[in-house]
């Protein structure tokens, strides 16, 4: 079995990019590749059965995680492919109904390019502003939602800064106008309780390998009776909404990463938010001109991000790397881009200082003797990069 | 994605400061784009060569390292020299640079060829070569405050 | 590790519809979620790079499979993201040049299905028919070429009679009149020659699970300058062609699977169709009114479809798993569908008739002393349910 | 997807074959639609009572095994016990049928009151209580040959 050795002396402060599988979801999915290879939709042979029952038991852990039937389950390949399918399909399937989508400004692209995608081929969208701390405001919603709007998008936790949206309210004002409401919630499944029994969700984007799943698979739940247009054709896997040949491995790793993450989730949510506490308290005591970014109480218990005066984010990553410490700076999903972060600029941070962010999610591969090393190479580090900067003077 | 040359020069800049009295200053870049440079040079009146020259940069890897190698490619040579150090001779001594990074090439030598204006603007007795490219260029970064392209491959 | 353990006893010949990953393929990817487990696209960081050097080394190996650049290979979830993509990517990007989607008859639904859902969104659709083999006439695309023709999407070879298309020609058809050309290679990737070197494809759909690599991953090349839009929308991977988490362990085995297959694919193929032929010849002299379907020789060498009359494929199917034989009837994708094969029927085959079709497609799972105890199951159970039968009569 | 009592019925059918010299004979479904059957029954003239009852069928797994449970249940019954056996009822002595394969009940079930229908036409004299459903059933079966439902869940 593989653990953390292969990353043996690493500091890996990055869960909200990617975390590691939980070893007992490797050691499981490894057995259905060469092994248990049936096709789940074979079910008139033993081999297929057996994937057919893996399956079901990955669809009930789901559903169960999320308080939800599992019938409302779909499997995907992850997160991107969840959001586009719920825009793209909620969009085409109700483009009779009306016209707009909306959306708020510190979406992650997986919402915010499909949506714009959408806009190109004759959607109206409606992109609506956040707070200081990332926030969407219900009033706002409520205030834009037209007659022809079809969908509203809105995020439950932003993965940059790990705020976390009204999302029970703003379900309660789009369930009042019939307007179907998803949610993109890969940063908070398997994180924070989700209970689909009590808030008006229409969809919801879900992404294994951000909860200690596997890469390559995630979820989109649909709500019985919510009309959203499938988006993969073909063989009529998954009830006819979602086709293509189920990745059996990657489904039961997320059925077990459900269950596990579901049995010990607030226990980790304490022990993530005391390291985070320590990291930030650190931080803004020892290094001068530091500004932390995102709620100070409605965000994730992993999530630190800061912007570092003086200094530009993608320096001090790799600077945290050559001690081994893995952080991003703003979103980590495409690598040397040169755009400052657009979750920072909605939350009015001025752009000369939101290229100096650092984002630090911790999660599983955390333990707490680790805050004081990277409080210690940190402050080491700016100190180094400001010496170095034509624009950094100590007041 | 870095060669182990950018890393070198990441890791131990050469040339970090600024130089005392500057014969020349040249300031490329902008906040707002997350990369900064500031040029100081020392020339040698006599034979016009470079005696010294340090950098101080606000910017990513790339912006670091390219200011770094910029400026140790510079040391010593003639401002004729020094002006016909190219981007992509800049990326060459690093053993090349990612195609989204390739603007900080620019911004160092830039930063350099513009220091060497600066010193050549306070000096109208000396007459050198100057290429019509570093001239346009520094017009060009004059009117937009830099030249970056924002465009990713 | 685990290898054909778990299915001990049983005999697999359902390798069209899913094939075990070589064990190689399980070892490598398990070392991937919870060991090696950082996002590729953070390459800042050594954990990052690291799945970053994994993935460049999987594309190199698709792409060396295929006689190609591996900047025109694009890693997805499967041969149904892959198909979906091109046809609906082609379709969009092209509207302006023109509205024709020209494809056959035989397509797998992941490409016709997704046709008649583009069609449904107002672009027209011409359906070519084939040839009693399952074949496409080139001289049929010729003919249905119209000036505001922008796709043409021909299968390589079929999934449910292995029928091998003229590629070449259909190609270069195309080619000469500048409009693109997708063809599902999903059946045919690692198991027959592809040289894109050599042959004018645009788009090229494959699926790993198909050729011994993992389930829920898959790739299309799409060649540089053919104009396609994304699917999938969002952090801009792959170039911006293609979004989402990069599935690392995926793709790894993917790549891994493309060299094994490759570098044995002749004898392998011998081996098959030896197995085959075996098999073919003892159903035809031991089971009376049984039909061959597809191409005699241009056909893979693993596929043997027949349709036996005065029995129902479900009901063989069932008998045969009773002893421990998986096959499956017309295509597998969907179970229980009453809905006779559409492939044979496009082939001429009478409806009663397609009915009792069975498919057997050989793999890396068999050896030829299942061959004997396949037919001698199959002929017992033939005889059984014919005897059951209300409308056989020995002749 | 299928119950244990399913694969017992597909395994093992009970009550294949024809009764010799049959009573009535009911002929349902269509090979096109790859489901066909034939039920054979000899009945007791006294009681009304089916005495023998066989069957013969092409078709799915579902198919073939509410065909034997069908005939199992029809054994031994009055006519018109036999009558009031539903789809319903051969689907629950089945512990249940993937929602798919729901069409196949209907067919056994029809097929039955199809073969004491064709005894009663021969037995005009015979007055029992035919439930309509099964008259109307029998006469859209006539129609369209059968009646099966194609639409999946
Ligand atoms: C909030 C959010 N949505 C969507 C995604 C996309 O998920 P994936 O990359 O797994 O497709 C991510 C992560 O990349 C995310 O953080
Ligand atoms: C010819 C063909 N195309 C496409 C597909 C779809 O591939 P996947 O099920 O892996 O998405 C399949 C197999 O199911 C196939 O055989």
């Amino acid at each position: 079995m593989n653990d953390g050795k292969m990353t043996e002396g690493i500091i890996y402060m990055d869960h909200a990019a990617t975390a590691p599988a939980y070893p007992e979801v490797t050691a499981e999915i490894t057995k259905w590749f060469s092994g248990w290879y049936g096709n789940a939709s074979s079910t008139l042979y033993s081999v297929g059965r057996k994937s057919e029952e893996g399956v079901a038991r990955a669809r009930a852990q789901v559903a169960a995680l999320l308080k939800t039937s599992d019938r409302e389950i779909f499997f995907t390949s992850g997160g991107t492919e969840s959001d586009n399918w719920a825009v793209h399909g909620a969009a085409i399937a109700n483009r009779k109904k009306g016209n707009r989508i909306i959306t708020s400004a510190v979406e992650h692209h997986a919402v915010l390019e499909c949506v714009q995608y959408m806009g190109r081929q004759g959607f109206d969208v409606t992109v609506l502003p956040v707070d200081q701390y990332g926030m969407v405001d219900p009033a706002k919603v409520r205030e834009a939602l037209t007659d022809d709007t079809i969908l509203v998008s809105i995020m439950h936790a932003n993965n940059e800064v790990g705020t976390i949206n009204p999302i029970v309210e703003i379900g309660a004002i789009c369930a009042e106008r019939g307007v179907l409401f998803h949610t993109d919630a890969v940063q908070t499944v398997g994180k924070i309780p989700i209970d689909l029994s009590a808030v008006h969700v229409d969809l919801l984007s879900g992404s294994s390998h951000k909860f200690g799943g596997p890469k390559g698979c995630g979820f989109l739940y649909a709500r019985k009776g919510a009309k959203v247009d499938p988006y993969f054709h073909g063989g009529g896997q998954e009830r006819g909404k979602r086709s293509g040949t189920m990745n059996v491995p990657g489904i039961v790793g997320t059925g077990l990463a459900c269950e596990i993450a579901g049995s010990h989730m607030a226990q980790e949510a304490a022990r993530l938010s005391a390291m985070r506490d320590e990291l930030q308290k650190g931080i803004l005591e020892r290094i001068p001109d530091v500004k932390m970014n995102g709620h100070p109480e409605k965000r994730l218990a992993g999530h630190l991000n800061v912007c570092v005066e003086g200094v530009e984010g993608e320096s001090m990553v790799m600077c945290l790397d050559m001690n081994r410490v893995c952080v991003s700076s703003g979103s980590a999903c495409t690598t040397g881009s040169l755009e400052p972060s657009h979750v920072l600029l909605a939350m009015g941070i001025p752009v000369e200082l939101s290229h100096g962010s650092l984002r630090f999610t911790l999660g599983s591969a955390n333990t707490p003797e680790q805050i004081p090393y990277v409080l210690d190479r940190l402050t080491t580090i700016v100190g180094k990069l400001r010496a170095m900067s034509p624009t950094y003077r100590k007041r | 994605m870095y060669s182990e040359k950018v890393l070198d020069h990441f890791t131990n800049p050469r040339n970090v400061g600024e130089v005392e009295n500057p014969d020349g200053v040249g300031e490329v870049g902008n906040p707002v784009c997350g990369d900064m440079m500031k040029i100081t040079i020392k020339v040698d009146a006599k034979d016009l060569r470079i005696t010294d020259v340090k950098f101080k940069t606000l910017g990513c890897g790339a912006a670091i390292a390219t200011s770094s190698i910029t400026t140790e490619m510079a040391a010593g040579k003639t401002l004729e020299e020094a002006l016909a150090i190219t981007r992509q001779a800049v990326a060459e001594g690093l053993d090349g640079l990612p195609p989204n990074k390739l603007h900080c090439s620019n911004l160092a030598a830039d930063g350099l060829h513009k220091a060497i204006l600066d010193y050549l603007s306070k000096r109208p007795e000396v007459k050198i070569n100057v290429p019509e490219a570093v001239i346009k260029r520094s017009q060009e970064s004059e009117e937009h405050d830099h030249d970056h392209n924002h465009g990713e491959e």
